[in-house]
Parts: structure tokens; C-alpha cells; sequence
């Protein structure tokens, strides 16, 4: 038999769900204390979305996606980026974006319905949430084109889901980072859900990290609830966008813990059971178990970390409970730099309609 | 029948699709999410239960992929309803459906065709996140070949879905989310499909004619209603289709009103409402004792929630350009 | 410059690019086949030469790629100028230009913004295969966020394409690819870029105006001058930029001749003919003696290329609906 | 190292350009004078493909796709299925398309600017003619899933080329007919150049076969310029689907020995050196040698049979060239099964027009 292509995707797992190593740790992360902030981030993050979550319960925010479980991976990412970097999200890694200065108001704000969030405190690049599916992949390509032909040494990481990698987008995105050899990184967050849809009706492929083949890219796939599998992949794919090799798809098995947004109820389709199990793997007391074994952590610390991230998460929600609705003329004024007559005859009419309305 | 309970629009949509998947078994609902969660509407809701999993997919998460299945589906013998989740994902659909759906009989002679309805839930006031409430009809409207079409009450979308399922030719669907569960009437599940080609005269009346489609109907009629505290009285005329336009309806209302003002949420400029005023041009200018007026969202893009309700078309803005009108004597 | 020789429309798109490039390293051109072969038109020749195949990007063949691309570099300091290789092929486009490239800069309240050209061969007439003679403005043109415009002369599209690569929103540009090279006229390679929303009075007259775009100016002047024969004075506007549209110029026309005759290539219903009727029938009613009428595509699909030129509109059929226009008194 | 997945991808060839077997033959094409027909059909499409060109020159015909070096891949993938199959072409297999019965005065109308052309002679549940790249797959995959759905064993077969390999259509295809396990066979014709562009500008993937795998289906190499390599790989993807074991994706090598079309000049772009080294593996002398030392086709056979195809096309030709223009009506008669009075109305101005030019 004559063989045109053969090709190996590897694992990464090196925390087991019991938080012991299951391997050597890598070179780069064998620092415990060195992971105490990130594992402060991932509290920081849970504390966030319980709290957005009750906001919208109440009404005081619209549909919101949670990022319950998702922790490891998002704040891996994160931190795996530097400033310069381009972040292209879906719609809910907030872990990785307050690792770049998004700030939970500006999350807030934007499912609170007011364009404000997206023109948030973290990198002005980086891209805003996206919500039509896998198209930030897209655009993240096409940051790293523009990258590799200014001849920065930057990176565009970008994430869709496992739906996600279904969408034509990702496969282009993917393609044409091979096609470019471009510093791009395809993170595939494996939630095991779109919706109600589970992992296994969206594709007939065994892992979703082997998307990437068909483009030629570099290919992982990494336990997503192991903060030390993320910071890994993530690492490796890096050095290899640095060194000009191109670009990395990278999955992460992780899970759904929550349901899809607030404005889901996944007991219509999705078993206790497997949501059961699935908190078994929790990215959470997995790295605690870990870091306190290491020395690195103790429950004294992580009571004082959780008070202190409740207050924190709650300056932001007054902040973003205080917001103003904008004025009639915010969905005039940001349409054109240089708006055309008709649009500000329009724009008066309606400041008009706001006088008699109010007068 | 006439016991049946009073449903939701979308309750009659999905009544509708019952209805027609006993009736025909090639027929065939696909899309994200409407299988086992019933979609994200409910619009679905427990069909798959019913007619199993062969009769509603699922699909993988792509809009190419749904848009592409359902006329490879259509034009091997199938008639699928597939459903684009929101207005804001349909546009990866429309290379599908413009180079093919609309063109398969035409280009082939009729040796092939392409019967599928394109179910797209639209327009805004639910306070949906971005690309969840656009009203997007114009993309479709310049193209041959297709129908499209907009209910605003449930009868009406009972009628219009049976009929657009059983329309030999590809059917555009949207249905105005806003008002899925604004109000519940009776709508016997007879079977009886309305016609794809005429619109519907919903209130008469001999000083203007409000003429709308969609969610908008409630507000023309309500303002219809104000109007009518003033001495004036308007006729209000849903389009229902918009695609292909019954003008002559229109046409014969204006010429006994003299007025017209058109209604629809999308951006004005080179919204539906657009040939609407031109066929009033072209056809009826001498009817015409008022210049014609369109009543729309602003061209620019829906906001988010907190401002969408400014944007939209309301009661208010409606009645404002009615007497503007009736000012012209 | 006087001494420049003349050129045709699509070379002076191509001189245009070259200017740009020269001007503006963060220009660059990307899409199918625009490199070594410097496009299936031409309209790239010699740029990768020129500028190296860093500034002139042969893409994968997709156009979702390309779009998607373009709008990923046009947010990060990039000026792309894409090109789409026929109309026919700008649907799966259409996603990224309508969620994203329209949406940046108000999504984001000004912090990422979009600035980039898609160049798209556009409408019928050159005997070419199926899908590649569309005439699909009316895609674009009930987008806010965007700016259409379909230059119909070799110095406005020099003009007009420096302008849309100069401005800070994207835009779509759309080239009567019929008139590529229909003739030859001096473009100094000046720098000199035309205003992007204002319409272009090609011939002054006081009877009827005949409002038009892209291939069917030359028609509309023909008409013009078989019209002058009978001593009927037709004024002639190229609207040139579609969106946002120059009303005022139009009116301030209409106000002077009461009659209005719209002439475009897509199908009638719903094309951008009905905005311009609209506005007419809005604002320029009482100065209307003749009803508008429109000169247009059938609504049908333009046919494989034996029929193509009885779907479009040709000078016999303006100068008959000019002269049904002029009977009115 | 832990694995999350691997892939083998194999490559078949039989025949190597001498017309010498490399390898031994399949079972099932051992048998020369079985391969006879197909030879001739060979022969006959080259023929047909010369004389089009011809009148394409001559201006007899519009823009034409030559087919000029692909009659291995395309005459194979025709001789792998039956009437019952559906055949998702893009715009130049007509080597495929004159076995399911197409006519080549079909191919002639379609170019020279007719629609009845698509109204063709072969199977009439065969699409036609498909300009949009790689849109057709997605037909194919839909009607795959009509099949599937409907429990016949009818399998749909597609092609794209190399570039449409990158087309996220293509993609759609592939990953829908993994999800559903179809009967579905996506043909990708490498043939070195999508116009200008060459092959290795399109991807970063070292095979277009590997395309497959993002969607998890069997992946498969071929020497598209070896007949006997076109129909194993065809076999064994239609056994796949006649078993249920699903779709398959099949790269077929060959070259495009022609420009892409007549309205192109590849001199442009491609170098005359590499054209002549591709012709050094051109499909039919490689055949014909093999069949000549098999003892079931000489030289005397062959003359005479390119006399006769160049008769049977030119019947095709002149029928072809007497066909009469479509009157006005027919761009109104076939947009809907129902014309809508606003379009009757269009359609009688058009009559009215039509009367006033002639009379
Ligand atoms: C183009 C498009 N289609 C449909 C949707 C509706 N939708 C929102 S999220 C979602 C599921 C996404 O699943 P996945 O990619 O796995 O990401 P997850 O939400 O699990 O993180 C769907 C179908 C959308 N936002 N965009
Ligand atoms: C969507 C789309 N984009 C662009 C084109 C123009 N076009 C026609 S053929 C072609 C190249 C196709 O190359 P390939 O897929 O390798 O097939 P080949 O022609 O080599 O058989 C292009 C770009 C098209 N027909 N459709
Ligand atoms: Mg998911
Ligand atoms: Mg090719």
C-alpha cells in the first residue's frame, strides 16, 4: 500500500479530574506558584457569571451566555496572549478577555443591550463579540495576514465551538491560515453542546482538532479543564506562529456546565446525568487540589480571594447598573465617519420625536 | 373546529407543519436545534417526537450547509422546510438560494425545480441580542424566482405555510417574532392553505390607506383606530406577500383614498416599501391628493435592545404621517 | 497630462489602483487571480509586477475567504481593496459584508472600523456564461453602513474608486463590465478623487429626466439624442453613487422637467429604481405632470447570452417610454 | 506521547505513464477488453473536446471549458455509477456526462449561450452544469440525504476541482455527509490549476484528500491519468456507500493540459515547460499502450474509431449549429411553475416588443 499522507494529532493532559499529574508537567508550567494568579482569575471568572446570571434572572440584563466551566480554558488562553496579540472571541470567553482588560461592566453592557460594551477597556484591536457563528475566525486570519505582511511579531488567536467547527467560516479561516502560513491560532472549545445539539450530530470526524488537517495546520488536542494542558497547547502553538511555522487548530474538551444562555433550558435535551459527570471534571478543584498539594494555595487564601472577588465583580455590576441608556442619536452617530444628509435629516427627526416625547 | 382552542402564531406554525407532514410524508423540516429542543422558537416543538428523527433533522451548525442540503433535498423529491434560526444568519443561505433555489427550473427548463420553504423568524422588539432582529426581506425581494412572504396573525400564518409548502417553487418565510405570542385566535386545522398572491384588506376605510406587512400590522391598525378618534378613516392593507405584489389591491384602495402611507420596519432606503411607492408612481400618481409617505425604521442598523423600540415604527410616528397626509386635500 | 493618452474604464480602474498604491502603502489588492494574471479583466494587470506579492494577494478560491479576510485586514490597519471575480459571485460574500464590514465601526462605537473596497464586474452584455452577468446592487443598497456606487465612464471610475479607497467605510464598487472597454477617454493620473454622493448631470435638458447608472448611461444618452431628433429635451443623470443617493440633484431635475424616466439593468421589482421612484413619490409629487415609469430588466433572470439583449433595456425602449412620458402634458 | 487520532491516507495507481502496471491490478479490472469501451469513450470525448474549441475559435460557440487531459478521471468517474445515481458536475466532465447519456450538442447549447441545454439528455435527476464553484457538492450531499432518508441504494457523486477544494462549500459537503453517514462521494479533481492560481497557493494541506478528514470520511488519492486507479477508487467508494459505511473523499491527480477556458490565455501564468512534462503522462496513450500490449485494441481499431467518433460528434455539431434562438417567452416561461400577472404582463410587452422589431 502506497501512502499519499499520514498523520498523528497529539493529547495534552497532565492534571488528572483528581488534580494529581498523570505525566511530567511541562518544562514551562512546572511552577505552582507561578499559577496561584490564574487560578485567582478562574475564581474571579465563576464568581462573575454567577453573578451575571442572577442580573438577568432579575431583569436587569438581557440574554447571557455563561462561561460556567469553561474556566481552565478561557483564562489559558488569556494567558497565553500578549497585549500586542489579536483576540478574536465568540461570545463568552470572558476569562481570556479580563486577562486583556475587558472589564465585567463592558460584558455587562453589552448584553445589557448597549453597543457601548464592545468599545471596551482591553486591547483596541481586539476584536468585540461575535455573534454570528465562526465569522471572528474569519477576521482573525485576516488580522494575522496583515501581521505577517507588516512583519509583526504578533499572533491572532480566535475561538469558535464545537458547533462552530461545523460553520464553513472556520474551515476558510483555517485554510487560508495554511494557505498564508499565518501566525493564527484555532482555538475549537469543546463544550460538547451547541445548544441542544450534541458534539456528535454536528460532525462525523473523532476529534475536532483534526479540522485543521484539511488546511495543513498543526493539530492538538488538549484537555480543556486542565489550565496546565491549555497553557501548553497554547504554548506550543505560539513558539510555532513566532517561528513562522504557521498556524495551530487546537481543541479543547472541556463542558457546558450551564445551560446554552440564559434564554435556554437544556432539560429538554440533555441528561442530568451527563451533567453530573461532567462537574467531576471541573477545571476548578482540580488546579485547587493541585496548588494546595504544591504548597501554593490554602483555603484560608481562597476564602479571602472569593469575598474579595464578590466585591470586586460587584463594583463593576453598580457601574454597569448606573449606565445611562444612550441618546436616540447613538444609533445615528457611529454608522459613517462622515454621515450622508438623509441619515442626519433622519437622525434630527428623531431628536425631534425625543423632545415631544419628553416635552 | 370551531371548539379548537385559540393558538399563538407560533402555535399556528407549527400546526401548519404538522398538518402538512401527515398529509405529504415528503415532507421534511431541518434546521439547528429543531429536533428534540423543538427549536429555539418552538417552533418545531415535538414534531421530531411525532415523526420521528427522518422527518426533522437536525443539522450541523452552518447556514451554507442547511441553505445547500435543502435544495439538493427539493430537488431530489423532497420538500423541505428548513429554518433559518434568526433573520441575522441568513445571509451565508442566500448564494443557495439565489444562484440555485430561484434559478433550478428556470435553468433547467423545469427538468428540475426546487420546492422548499425557507422558514426565517424576523424583525426586532424582543429584546434579543445583536443580529437576533433584523428585517431583511429586501434581499430576497429583487429576485426572481422566488416568493416571499410575511404573516402577521396566526390564521394568516396557518394559510400562508401550508400554502408556501405546497408551492411548486421556493417560498422565503419570515415570520415576525415579535408577534409569535402577542395574541391567540382560533385557527381550525382544516387543512385550507390561503393564497401566496393577494393582499389582505384588514380594516376598510375611505381617507388613506396604511399599507404593511409583518409585525407592523398591529401598530397600522391601532393607528388606524387613533385616526379613526379623529374622523379619519383608514383603510390598512397587509401585503402578506411581498414577492410576487399584488399592486391591484393597493392600487384600488388608493384610488379611493387618495393617500397612502406605507409602513415596514426595515431601513427605508431601498426597503420593500420603496416599490411599493413606485408602482404608486408609475400607476396611480393621478390618483393620488397626498404625496406618499413611508413610515420605516431609519437606515441605520437596529440597535441593541435598549434603543430598539425608538427605532422601530411605532403608533405614534404612524399617526403623525397619516394626518400629514390628510392635510393634503 | 494633457498629453496622457486615453484609456478605457477598466484600465483606468487599474491606473487608479496603481495611484492608490502608490500613495497609501496599507492599499492592497486581494482575490481570485488577481496576481501574475492580473485579473480575468485586466483590472490588476502589472500591480503585482509593480508593488510584489505582498500588496497584490492571488486568494484561496472562496469568496467567503476573501471577504472574510478583507474585512479582518481592513480592521487591522489594512486599506483591501477585494476584488469579486463576477457579481454572480458576491452572495457568499454578502455575510461579511452586511454583519461585519457594515457593522464595526457602529458596533463598536468607532473603536474598530472597516475601511475597504469590494470591486465587483458587474451586469450583462458581454456574452458571457450564467452567473456572470448580474446586475445585484439591490443586495447592497438596503444596508446602512455601506456605500454602492457604479461609476459608468473611464475618468469616474478613476475618480470614484480613488474616492472609495480613500474613504474611511467600506464600499462597494461595482463596474459595468459591458463598458470595460466600450471606449477610450484622457484620465489624468492625477490623484484626483470624485465626490462619493453626489449624482452626475451628463446632459442638460427640460422635458424629462432620465434617471440611470453603470452600462445604460450610454443608452440613456442615445435616447437622449434620438429624442433631441424628435425636439424633445432630455436631461441625463448618472446616479453614479446608489448609496447614499443624491436625491436632491434628482429632484432639483424633476422640479424642472415634471417627468422622470428610471433606467436600470437589475429586474424591476425591488431594484434600486423603486428608491428613486419612491423619493419621487414622496418629495417631487406636485411637480410630476407624467407618472414615473421604469426602464428595467424584466423580472425574470437575465437568460444565457442568445436572449441576453432583449432583457435588457435598450434605447428603443427608453425613448418609448420617454415619448409616453412626454404625452402627458 | 498520547494520541488523540491518526490517518493514513493511500494513493493507487496501476498503470504508470508507460502503460506498464506498477503494481498488481485489482480484481476487478484485470480484464482488458472490459476497458475497451471506456478507451473509445476516451478517444471520443478528446475528439469532441477539439472540435468544440474549434467552434469556439470560430465563434460558433461562447466561452467553453476544455476538458483536454482529464478523460481518465472523468470517463472513469461516469463508468463507476449507475442511471439511478445522481451526478453533481461542475462545468467540464463531460466524459462523465456522455456515459449517463448527456449529449454532446447538450454541452454545446449550454455553452453557446441556450439554456435547454441543462435540459439534457442523461439521468433527469442529474444536475447540470454548475458555474458556481463547488456549490453543486452541496446538492450532491442533499440528495444523498434524500437517498438516506428515503432507504435507497443510490449513491451521489460530485466533483470540484482543486480549487474548489477550498470552497467552504466543499467543506459543507463533506462535513455533512460525515454527520449523516451518506451515500455521498466527493471527487476532487486536482488538476494542478484553478485558472492562474496553482494548486499549492489554494492550501497549505500536502493532499487535497485529506480533505476528508475534517469530516471524517474515507480519504483516498488516485492517479487521475490512470483509468484502472479512477475506477478502484470509485469502486471502493461506492461499496462504502452501497454499505453504509458513508461518503468518501477521492483526489484525483491529473493535469489541465488545456487553458481554463477558451477566454483564457495560461501562457500568462504557467510555464510551457511544466505543460509538457504533464504531457508526458496524458491518460490515453498510457491506456492505449497498455491495451495494445493486453492484444485488445491496435492501431487499426483506433484509426478507425476516431474516424467514426469525429463523424458522430460532427452530427452533434450540426444539430448543434441549426438549433433555432429560444423565443422572447421562454426567459418568462420557466421561472415559476405559477407566472404571477405582474410577470405575464412583462412577458406580453416583450411579445409586443419582439412583433415591433420584426414587423
Ligand atoms: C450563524 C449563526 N447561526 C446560528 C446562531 C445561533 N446560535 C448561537 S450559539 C449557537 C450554538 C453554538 O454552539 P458552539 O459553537 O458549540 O458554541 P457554544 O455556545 O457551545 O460555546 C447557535 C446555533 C448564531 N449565533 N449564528
Ligand atoms: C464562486 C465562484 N467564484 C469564482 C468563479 C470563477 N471561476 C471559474 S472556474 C475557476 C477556477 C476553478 O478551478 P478548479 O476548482 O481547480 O477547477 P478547474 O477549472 O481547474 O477544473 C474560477 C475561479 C466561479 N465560477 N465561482
Ligand atoms: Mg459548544
Ligand atoms: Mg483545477
Amino acid at each position: 500500500m502506497t501512502l499519499a499522507a499520514q498523520f498523528q494529532i497529539e493529547y495534552l493532559q497532565y492534571l488528572g479530574p483528581d488534580g494529581k499529574a498523570v505525566t511530567e508537567l511541562p518544562q514551562a508550567f512546572r511552577d505552582a506558584a507561578a499559577l496561584v494568579p490564574l487560578f485567582k482569575q478562574m475564581l474571579y471568572v465563576r464568581t462573575f457569571d454567577a453573578k451575571a446570571i442572577a442580573l438577568q434572572r432579575t431583569g436587569k440584563l438581557g440574554t447571557y451566555a455563561s462561561c460556567l466551566g469553561h474556566e481552565a480554558t478561557h483564562v489559558g488562553i488569556g494567558a497565553s496572549m500578549t497585549p500586542e496579540d489579536v483576540f478574536a472571541p465568540s461570545y463568552r470567553e470572558y476569562g481570556a478577555q479580563f486577562m486583556r482588560g475587558v472589564k465585567p461592566r463592558e460584558v455587562l453592557m453589552y448584553w445589557g443591550g448597549d453597543e457601548r460594551g464592545n468599545d471596551f477597556s482591553g486591547p483596541k484591536h481586539d476584536y468585540p463579540w461575535c455573534v454570528p457563528i465562526a465569522t471572528q475566525c474569519l477576521h482573525a486570519a485576516g488580522a494575522a495576514l496583515a501581521f505577517k505582511l507588516r512583519g509583526e511579531k504578533r499572533v491572532a488567536v480566535t475561538c469558535c465551538g464545537d458547533g462552530g467547527s461545523s460553520k464553513t467560516d472556520t474551515y476558510a479561516a483555517i485554510n487560508s491560515a495554511g494557505a498564508y502560513k499565518l501566525p493564527f491560532i484555532q482555538c475549537i472549545i469543546n463544550n460538547g453542546w451547541a445548544i441542544s445539539v450534541p458534539r456528535n450530530s454536528q460532525t462525523g470526524a473523532q476529534t475536532l482538532a483534526q479540522k485543521g488537517i484539511a488546511g495543513g495546520l498543526h493539530c492538538l488536542q488538549v484537555d480543556g479543564n486542565d489550565l496546565i494542558a491549555v497553557l501548553e497547547g497554547m504554548r506550543r502553538a505560539v513558539a510555532r506562529a513566532h517561528n513562522g511555522e504557521g498556524g495551530s487548530v487546537i481543541e479543547f474538551m472541556t463542558y457546558r456546565l450551564h445551560d446554552h444562555t440564559t434564554a435556554d433550558d437544556a432539560r429538554r435535551y440533555r441528561d442530568e446525568a451527563e451533567v453530573k459527570d461532567a462537574w467531576t471534571r471541573d477545571p476548578i478543584p482540580r488546579l485547587r487540589t493541585y496548588l494546595t498539594a504544591a504548597g501554593a494555595w490554602n483555603e484560608a487564601q481562597e476564602n479571602a480571594w472569593i469575598e474579595e472577588s464578590a466585591k470586586l465583580v460587584d463594583v463593576e455590576i453598580n457601574a454597569y447598573l448606573e449606565l445611562k441608556v444612550q441618546p436616540v442619536t447613538a444609533m445615528f452617530d457611529f454608522l459613517y465617519a462622515d454621515p450622508p444628509p438623509d441619515l442626519l435629516a433622519q437622525r434630527a427627526a428623531a431628536i425631534a420625536l425625543e423632545g415631544k416625547a419628553h416635552g | 373546529m370551531a371548539d379548537a382552542p385559540a393558538i399563538t402564531l407560533i402555535e399556528a406554525i407549527t400546526q401548519a407543519l404538522a398538518y402538512e407532514m401527515r398529509a405529504d410524508e415528503t415532507v421534511l423540516v431541518l434546521g439547528e436545534d429543531v429536533g428534540v429542543n423543538g427549536g429555539v422558537f418552538r417552533a418545531t416543538a415535538g414534531l421530531q417526537a411525532t415523526f420521528g428523527a427522518q422527518r426533522v433533522l437536525d443539522t450541523p451548525l452552518d447556514e451554507t450547509t442547511i441553505a445547500g442540503l435543502t435544495v439538493g433535498l427539493a430537488s431530489q423529491g423532497m420538500k423541505p422546510v428548513a429554518e433559518a434560526q434568526f433573520d441575522g444568519f441568513v445571509y451565508p443561505m442566500v448564494d443557495h438560494i439565489i444562484c440555485h433555489a430561484a434559478r433550478f427550473r428556470y435553468r433547467t427548463r423545469g427538468r428540475l425545480t426546487c420546492p422548499m420553504v425557507l422558514r426565517v423568524p424576523w424583525g426586532g422588539g424582543i429584546r434579543a441580542p445583536e443580529h437576533h432582529s433584523e428585517a431583511n426581506e429586501s434581499i430576497f425581494t429583487n429576485v426572481p424566482g422566488l416568493r416571499v412572504v410575511l404573516p402577521s396573525s396566526p390564521a394568516r400564518a396557518y394559510g400562508l405555510l401550508l400554502a408556501a409548502i405546497r408551492d411548486p417553487d421556493p417560498v422565503i418565510f419570515m415570520e415576525p417574532k415579535r408577534i409569535y405570542r402577542q395574541y391567540k385566535e382560533v385557527v381550525p386545522d382544516d387543512g385550507e392553505a390561503l393564497p401566496l398572491d393577494v393582499c389582505f384588506v384588514l380594516r376598510d376605510g375611505t381617507d388613506l390607506t396604511l399599507v404593511t406587512w409583518g409585525a407592523q400590522v398591529k401598530e397600522c391598525l391601532e393607528a388606524a383606530d387613533a385616526l379613526a378618534k379623529d374622523g379619519i378613516s383608514a383603510e390598512v392593507i397587509d401585503v402578506a406577500t411581498l414577492r410576487p405584489l399584488d399592486f391591484a389591491t393597493i392600487a384600488e384602495s388608493v384610488s379611493k383614498t387618495g393617500r397612502c402611507v406605507i409602513v415596514h420596519e426595515a431601513p427605508k432606503t431601498a426597503g420593500f416599501g420603496a416599490e411599493i411607492a413606485a408602482r404608486l408612481a408609475e400607476e396611480s400618481m393621478f390618483d393620488l391628493v397626498a404625496p406618499v409617505e413611508r413610515v420605516t425604521g431609519y437606515d441605520t442598523h437596529i440597535p441593541l435592545f435598549r434603543l430598539e423600540m425608538k427605532y422601530l415604527p411605532s403608533v405614534d410616528k404612524i399617526v403623525a404621517a397619516a394626518k400629514r397626509a390628510v392635510a393634503h386635500a
